[in-house]
């Protein structure tokens, strides 16, 4: 039993069969990567686990509950995080207010009337957002408008804002595209630290092969809307299906 | 029967101003993503073309009496009419024909106008928020309004349509009603058929040019427009040119129908948002069919007997209508995604 | 009881000091009624002159009462404040509020429009103010809302109704079916009232009363359930902007041309605006209305009135700008005659006076309920005006006693004046 | 540090490069990013600039391309002995600049095909949608879907195919491979490669370093609004110091 | 700024304070000094610091705010007429019923967002006002508004004879006025005018409050990226209803204050251009700034209640001094800006605050302290939109 386990998983936009049947089971405590040339419908996937689409048929369920027709802030309040593939932070705020917010959203649940409490005073809160922010590297910035900072910059925002709610599955949506090499090893590291330390499931897609080789425990290998193979990572590379879909003749990572 | 044809008629008729009104505003607002409260201004402008070229051709010359006196003991005035002194009779077709013939004075004129008030405030206010905007074009509403009300007064100035068309049309009898059943003014009839060209031609207009297309795409991303090497700015004015334009004849030819006045924009303003709403963010045709869908509605409810059923309904109707449409279609009637959602 | 300046050590609001007295002239400066405002002061602006003792006079000298000498009001020159009424009651209340907190204003006159004159005097009542009604025909003002505090000098909606009654009967006969197209508001409705009723006892039938919105603009809606109607008569309680709109657009659908139950269709605006009726341009000609005062008219007041007012500005008067210069100078007069700004003297000094020389024949301020009472002009839009100012003749002159009636009458029943309020 | 004593002191070239950057200074509002960058390239040349997140890249190609922000205060930019430094957008745009931004920058409310068609409008005109279409067939597929709603790997081909549709002396690319898969990221190299056949003066930013330099004649590396290094690639390649200083490679 | 340290919300707090108290004073001098705008200066300061905790933290631009106005107006002059002319009853009900007002509007009109939102609520306050204005007449009493009459029960009170009693708080009525001198101008101190200061001052600590609380936070979340938040595991809608309905609970009180003042209630009050004149006054003193719809309420109302009192015969009194000719050419131009030109000015100085000074009166006075002081203060009071905002040593 998975905490994550997607079966029959279909949903079509006008005429394109954007997931065909998709089936999938992600054990606990574990990292699963999702790869697939562009437009297999990874990112499709991921919006039928937080609500933003409903599949038009098949079953999600997350820790024996469903996730269909849940709305997206029920689902994160189950304890599912997401990284989306082009930053979605609060870009007015700052560094530190992107972070805390996340943070009062697992204290205080969906919603908290409490006009009278003052930000300033949830030095908890505060202190949490500011390890967060440690642990990305952006803690220098905190007081820094978000829309300011660069791309790079902009994920690594998002990652912490993901984690300050302490996810039971956090799902990433290509997290380190764009990060400069140095920035992409210490995410791994980052990630991996994670893991190790606090029982948390993740689910990442990611084109960087040196990235899923060195964080995923299992692979799904999605190619037009369909899992063509799933397996162990070792297994994955020497693949003929995944060469020929997806890793190309020339790759040599 | 013949009262129910009648009130579509008249529905109509009210579509067609709301239908032309809207149009031009959601050029500016669903397209270009201003909220341009100057708009009803525009269509009060356009009215005073109408006024100001009658006025013009009008002129008299004024010589003060030596015999005889007004009641309150001065002089009296003996006026001349100009035109007729010097082209007699097209002097005097000119002034029975001063609104249609003024169309070809507000056509440069709105244009201008439009133009102006684009590269002269609106461009500076693309990127700013939505309230700024709200305030500058109101602040611009209101000043263009006080200048009408300096120079012309605020009551309202009769302009009559012209002879030929002033009388009434038995519309019925091309339907196979009896004789005398479903009369109408043919004035109204004029403007009716006249909306439908201005709308015809501006959806021709931008379908058949890429003008609109880039356009919307300027709207959606002015600066990647603009890293393709396309001068948006000039569209822009353009379009706005072309929004003021339509709503200034829409003005021109709304004059027999209602005497304008200074206030005749603002009466407008409020409504045509709701068109271009209910119609649906960033939709030409949305707008068009939300200003006839509401112009007949409001015309169905005025009936006897729907008010005696619903007594107030013929006030409330269009907002009625407006939260029905807006909650049951979240985007209007034919609204596109992420237009002024945010 | 109420105070707005409880360390005022005086008797009465705003007591004016040794030198000068301040009335406020509250009239709408924007809106629809703007013009009719502009008028409206420019009267005051004579009155004040003429009070002070400049320019020739005008009705001072035509006045029944000689009180009052062209030397200010009590040997005080009369300084005056303005407004703008917006046409709004709240904001016709903030400003006389204004007049009477920060400027002084000891009386308040003006206004367009019902609902406003309603408001104020209310509120003038409560300060301890004089009210004089500008330009109010609704039967309220003097009837259920009236206000010890409040006169009005123009005519009202029964009176409309009891002056045309006749001069409708004279032209149209007593057998019509009458068609109502009403303002939906508290003035549209008493006149529809009064007109209905008043039409009622000629014989006629009021085959539909119907509400239009204020402010409409294109009342075709309303127009063409008339032409499907066996109505003969349109009668169109509007007013303003209003009554433009309808009277041509009722034109416009042919309605004059028309033959309903073997008679010419006929259209009656009951309350006639001079200023207004420009808008309608050609399409008055012919229509029959009321109208509590008209530039043409030919008595000793009216003239010297118009004399001076086309002198100062170049064009004639409108009824607003008469009824407002009248009120004014009746104020003053009555403080004069009293010797005394305590509104309460005022009160006094105008009730149940009788006075003439002001354009209207002998009139009677009448206690009971602050109301004049004095002839009525029926109109009619003229077929060949000579100029631009020239739109109505007088066709008939009501006298006063047929559109007299009792204080409490129905239509006007449930008021009170209460007593008089000197403020402090 | 004898890279850096080999840095060209920001002193303006006699003879102008194909295209060359002098001293180029620029602000978003008061922050002060580009902080006096030189290029020089010669025609058909790559150019790969290399830095860290936040070191400047996507801004220098923004101030080339003459994008409203950030603003450039001072410096001049030369293209084929004209004066970039002195137009507009649209300007350079059609003096032949093309920039391949690195969010992609699809057009909403348009479809494939429309996105295609609005890079035809302004002269002068490059390569035809079918050509386009050719080298992306997916795009071809996809062409009356509204571009927003491609996978992140489809926008980016549309954005590469917007540029090509438009006559092009220097293009910018920003990130290209980003959020790529592997067979694409090799289709696009091959395409790049191909581009460069074509003599199409090409500045690549690229946090993949190694593919980036595999495709370059020369490199640049930025930090903080500076050029830190400016060599052949090839001598950076080699140069392990400088590498993993500044690319962790 | 001045010496004192504007990063402390006390010190604003106590600043604001201290400038509403004085305001008789300062407001006397340039002939705003009477109740009755003073009374408006608070009461509509009100209505915009309510109308900013919903548009300038959650970007809900609503276009129907004056029908809680309106609504509050007509329940406090209810309560008037039926129990008691005790401004405490009147208040209760008008905030209870706008909030329950606010309730419904919000819930439904809150299913959308951007221009259709605007829209929704535009079209609920236009019901109101048209009906109000006509229909609904026996419970507003039309065009004349609703106002107290000598036949009223009022339960509580003693009957009221010849006269019509006004509003008092357990006796002291809201008219009474004192005027001192003070050097050597007179300064008119009202009841109603403090009593409603007394509502301004805590409207605005509450208001900076909810600023400062993580439901203030999250609400400018809802402003910057709704979207976002709900994948945070924030339930928006509730957010934003609370918003809504607390400020239609701030324009309800309004409502009945300005009622409290003059118990009169008139159905414009709920019209359109009313529910646009809060959006203008937020706007003009700074949306989403403390201060700014305060400053901008004083700046609208002042306009509106002064600049229609310079009539021309003002005007000329202002440049007598001039030689004539010149007197009389200078008095045509500015006449055409004030007496019945105010509207001229008014447009005039919407359109050049907002060329000028973007972000509204607030924005622009910062960006001139901004030029003229040390780097270090602007950067003081630009964080005075901050959630973490107020002391700053807590912060580190
Ligand atoms: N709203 C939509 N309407 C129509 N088609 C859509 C929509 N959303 C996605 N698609 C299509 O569905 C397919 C799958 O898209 P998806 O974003 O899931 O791909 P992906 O696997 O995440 O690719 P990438 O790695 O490039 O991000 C694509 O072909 C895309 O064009
Ligand atoms: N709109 C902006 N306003 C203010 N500062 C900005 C803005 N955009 C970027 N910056 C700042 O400019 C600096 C350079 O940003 P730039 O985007 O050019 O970096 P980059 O090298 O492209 O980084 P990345 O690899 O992360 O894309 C960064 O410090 C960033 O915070
Ligand atoms: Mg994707
Ligand atoms: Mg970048």
């Amino acid at each position: 039993m998975g905490i994550l386990e997607v079966q029959n998983v279909n949903k079509r936009f006008g005429g394109l069969q954007a997931l065909d049947n998709v089936n999938l089971n992600v054990e606990e405590n574990t990292v699963h990567a999702i790869i697939g040339p562009n437009g297999a419908g990874k990112s499709t996937l991921l919006n039928c686990f937080v609500g933003r689409l409903t599949p038009d048929t098949g079953t999600v369920m997350f820790n024996g509950q469903s996730l269909i027709g849940r709305k997206p802030h029920e689902i994160n309040q189950m304890g599912v995080s997401r990284v989306f593939q082009t930053p979605e932070i609060f870009t007015d705020l700052t560094i530190l207010e992107n972070v805390m917010i996340p943070a009062f959203a697992h204290r205080d649940g969906a919603f908290k009337l409490s006009p009278f409490a003052a930000v300033k005073a949830e030095t908890a809160i505060r202190d949490h957002a500011e390890e967060m922010l440690r642990d990305v590297g952006l803690v220098d910035k905190r007081n820094m408008v978000a829309s300011a900072m660069s791309r790079g910059d902009k994920r690594r925002l998002e990652m912490a804002m993901c984690l300050a709610q302490d996810p039971k599955l956090l799902l990433l949506d290509e997290p380190t595209a764009g990060m400069a090499r140095a920035d992409t090893n210490n995410t791994i590291d980052l990630l991996k630290s994670i893991a190790e330390a606090r029982p948390i499931t993740f689910v990442v897609i990611e084109h960087d092969m040196h990235v899923v080789f060195s964080l995923a425990d299992r692979i799904s290998v999605l190619a037009q809307g369909h899992v063509i193979v799933e397996d162990d990572p070792q297994f994955i590379k020497g693949n003929p299906k995944v060469r020929e879909a997806y890793l190309g003749e020339a790759h040599g990572e | 029967m013949g009262e129910i044809v009648l009130q579509i008629l008249n529905g109509l008729d009210k579509g067609s101003a709301y239908a032309l009104i809207a149009l031009g505003l959601t050029l500016i607002f669903g397209t270009l993503g201003v909220v341009n409260f100057a708009h009803g201004a525009l269509f009060m402008l356009g009215a005073f073309c109408a006024v100001t070229f009658n006025a013009l051709i009008s002129y008299e010359t004024v010589t003060l009496s030596e015999t005889e006196v007004t009641a309150w003991g001065t002089a009296l005035e003996i006026r001349e009419p100009l035109l007729q002194s010097w082209f007699g009779d097209f002097g005097l077709w000119l002034v029975d024909y001063s609104v249609p013939v003024s169309i070809l004075v507000a056509i440069p004129v709105m244009f201008l106008i439009g133009v102006t008030m684009e590269r002269g405030l609106i461009r500076f206010f693309y990127s700013r928020p939505h309230a700024e905007q709200i305030l500058v074009t109101f602040g611009l509403a209101i000043v263009l309004q006080e200048i009408i009300k300096k120079f012309y007064g605020a009551n309202p100035i009769p302009q009559p349509a012209p002879e030929s068309l002033r009388g009434m049309m038995d519309f019925g009898v091309w339907l196979g009603f009896a004789e005398g059943v479903v009369p109408y003014p043919t004035w109204r009839f004029v403007y009716f058929i006249f909306a439908a060209l201005i709308i015809g031609g501006v959806f021709a207009f931008l379908r058949y040019t890429t003008f609109g297309m880039v356009v919307r795409a300027g709207m959606a991303d002015r600066e990647t427009v603009g890293l393709l090497g396309i001068d948006i700015n000039k569209r822009f004015t353009w379009m706005f040119g072309l929004a003021a334009t339509v709503a200034g004849l829409a003005g021109v030819m709304y004059t027999p129908i209602l005497s304008p006045d200074y206030h005749l924009g603002m009466d407008f303003l409020v409504i045509s948002f709701v068109v271009v709403v209910v119609g649906g963010m960033g939709s030409l045709p949305g707008a068009v069919a939300a200003g006839f869908l509401l112009g007949i509605l409001q015309s169905f409810a005025s009936m006897n007997e729907v008010k005696s059923l619903l007594p107030g309904i013929d006030q409330i109707i269009i907002y009625l209508v407006a939260v029905i449409i807006l909650l049951t279609r979240p985007r209007g009637l034919m609204g596109r995604a992420g237009v002024m959602e945010d | 009881a109420p105070t707005f300046f409880t360390s005022a050590a005086r008797a009465y609001t705003n007591a004016p000091g040794a030198s000068s007295v301040t009335l406020g002239f509250n009239v709408p400066q924007s809106g629809a009624y703007a013009d009719e405002g502009a008028d409206e002061l420019r009267a005051y602006q004579l009155a004040v002159k003429h009070l002070n003792g400049e320019g020739d006079g005008g009705m001072l000298n035509t006045f029944s009462s000689k009180a009052l000498e062209g030397s200010g009001i009590l040997g005080r020159r009369v300084e005056y404040v303005t407004g703008d009424t917006q046409t709004k009651s709240d904001a016709a209340r903030a400003s006389a509020r204004s007049m009477i907190e920060q400027d002084g204003a000891i009386m308040i006159t003006g206004g367009s429009s019902s609902g406003v004159a309603v408001a104020v005097q209310a509120l003038c009542q409560d300060a301890g103010v004089i009210f004089m009604a500008g330009l109010t025909h609704a039967n309220d003002t003097t009837g259920k809302d009236r206000r010890a505090n409040g006169f009005r000098h123009f005519f009202n909606a029964y009176m409309s109704g009891a002056a045309l009654a006749p001069v409708l009967e004279a032209n149209y006969g007593a057998d019509r079916n009458a068609y109502h197209l009403t303002a939906d508001y508290n003035w549209g409705w008493t006149q529809e009232e009064s007109i209905s009723a008043a039409t009622e006892n000629l014989g006629w039938n009021t085959v539909q009363k119907v509400r239009t919105p204020l402010g409409a603009g294109d009342f075709s809606q309303y127009i063409t359930p008339v032409l499907n109607s066996d109505a003969d008569t349109l009668i169109l309680n509007h007013y303003g902007r209003d009554m433009v709109n309808s009277l041509t657009q009722a034109v416009q659908f042919g309605l004059r041309d028309r033959v309903s139950n073997g008679k010419d269709f006929q259209i009656v605006v009951p309350l006639y605006s001079r200023l207004m009726a420009q808008g309608a341009g050609e399409n008055v000609k012919g229509i029959f209305g009321s109208t509590n005062w008209h530039w043409s008219l030919q008595d000793e007041g009216s003239q010297a009135f118009v004399r001076s007012f086309g002198q100062e500005y170049g064009f004639p008067p409108s009824q607003a700008a008469h009824t407002c210069y009248v009120q004014t100078l009746l104020y003053a007069d009555a403080v004069q005659r009293a010797g005394d700004f305590n509104p309460c003297a005022v009160v006094e000094a105008l009730e149940d006076y009788e006075f003439d020389g002001m354009g209207n024949g002998p009139t009677l301020y009448r206690g009971a309920d602050h109301q004049c009472f004095k002839d009525v002009l029926v109109v009619k839009g003229k077929d060949n005006p000579t100029n631009q100012f020239d739109i109505l003749e007088v066709v008939d002159v009501t006298p006063a006693s047929q559109v007299t009636y009792e204080p409490d009458h129905p239509m006007f029943a449930g008021g009170d004046l209460g007593t008089c309020n000197p403020g402090a | 540090m004898n890279q850096m004593s080999t840095l060209r002191a920001p002193e303006r070239p006699t003879e102008p490069a194909y295209f060359s950057v002098w001293d180029m200074h620029a602000y978003y509002g008061e922050s002060y990013i580009v902080q006096g960058i030189s290029l020089n390239i010669h025609e058909g040349e790559i150019l790969a600039l290399l830095g860290r997140n936040g070191a400047g890249k996507t801004s220098t190609l923004r101030s080339i391309a003459r994008a409203g922000s950030p603003m450039v205060t001072h410096g001049e930019i030369w293209l084929d002995h004209q004066a970039v430094h002195e137009m507009g957008a649209h300007q350079a745009a059609q003096a032949g600049i093309a920039l391949v931004p690195e969010d992609r920058r699809i057009i909403q409310g348009l479809t494939v095909e429309e996105n295609l068609q609005l890079a035809q409008i302004a002269p002068p005109k490059g390569w035809s949608l079918e050509r386009i279409y050719d080298l992306f067939p997916r795009l071809g597929e996809r062409r009356k879907q509204e571009g927003t709603t491609l996978s992140g790997g489809e926008q980016q081909m549309l954005a590469i195919g917007r540029a090509l549709a438009r006559d092009i002396k220097l293009l910018l690319l920003d990130e290209p491979y980003e959020g790529l898969a592997p067979v694409i990221v090799h289709e696009i190299e091959k395409t790049l490669m191909q581009i460069r056949d074509l003599g199409i003066t090409t500045v690549i930013v690229e946090q993949n370093a190694v593919a980036a330099l595999q495709l370059a004649d020369r490199a640049v590396i930025l930090d903080t609004g500076t050029v830190v290094y400016d060599d052949t690639a090839q001598h950076l390649l080699d140069n392990k110091e400088m590498r993993e200083e500044y690319l962790a490679i | 700024m001045f010496g004192i340290d504007l990063k402390s919300d006390r010190a604003l707090m106590l600043v604001f304070t201290a400038a509403v108290l004085l305001l008789p004073l300062f407001a006397a001098p340039i002939g705003a000094g009477y109740p009755a705008l003073m009374q408006f200066f608070v009461i509509f300061g009100i209505f915009a610091v309510g109308f900013n905790i919903l548009f300038g933290l959650t970007g809900y631009l609503s276009f129907g705010h004056a029908a809680f106005l309106g609504v509050g107006s007509y329940s406090a002059v209810w309560m008037f007429k039926l129990l008691s002319m005790n401004v405490f009853p009147a208040l209760i009900l008008s905030v209870i019923i706008a909030g329950l007002f606010a309730l419904v509007i919000g819930f439904v009109s809150l299913r959308r967002s951007g221009i259709y939102f605007s829209i929704l609520t535009l079209a609920f306050a236009q019901m109101s006002y048209n009906l109000a204005y006509s229909v609904l007449t026996p419970i507003t009493n039309g065009e004349t508004g609703l106002q107290l009459s000598l036949d009223d029960p009022r339960i509580l009170d003693a009957p009221s004879e010849g006269r019509l009693p006004t509003p008092d708080l357990f006796g002291i009525e809201m008219s009474a006025t004192r005027t001192v001198e003070l050097l050597g101008i007179p300064v008119q101190l009202n009841v109603g005018f403090y009593f409603a200061a007394a509502f301004l001052i805590l409207a605005f600590w509450v208001a900076l409050r909810i600023f400062r609380s993580p439901f203030g936070l999250m609400l400018k979340a809802v402003k910057t990226n709704q979207n976002r938040l709900n994948y945070t595991g924030v339930n928006t809608r509730p957010y934003t209803l609370a918003a809504f309905v607390i400020s239609g609970m701030y324009a309800g009180l309004a409502g009945g204050l300005l009622a409290c003042m003059d118990p009169l209630a008139g159905a414009e009050r709920m019209v359109w251009t009313a529910s646009g004149e809060v959006v203008l006054m937020t706007i003009l003193g700074g949306a989403g700034t403390l201060l700014g719809p305060v400053i901008g309420a004083g700046v609208i109302k002042f306009a509106e209640a002064r600049l229609s009192r310079f009539n021309e015969s003002v005007v000329e009194g202002w440049f007598e001094w001039l030689p004539d000719s010149l007197a009389y050419g200078v008095t045509k131009v500015v006449s055409t800006f004030v007496g019945d030109g105010w509207h001229l000015t008014l447009g005039l100085v919407f359109m050049l605050v907002v060329i000028f000074l973007p972000g509204g009166l607030v924005e622009g006075a910062k960006r001139i302290f901004g030029f003229l002081g040390r780097r270090k203060e602007r950067d003081d009071l630009e964080q005075v939109g901050s959630n973490l905002q107020g002391n700053p040593a807590a912060a580190e």
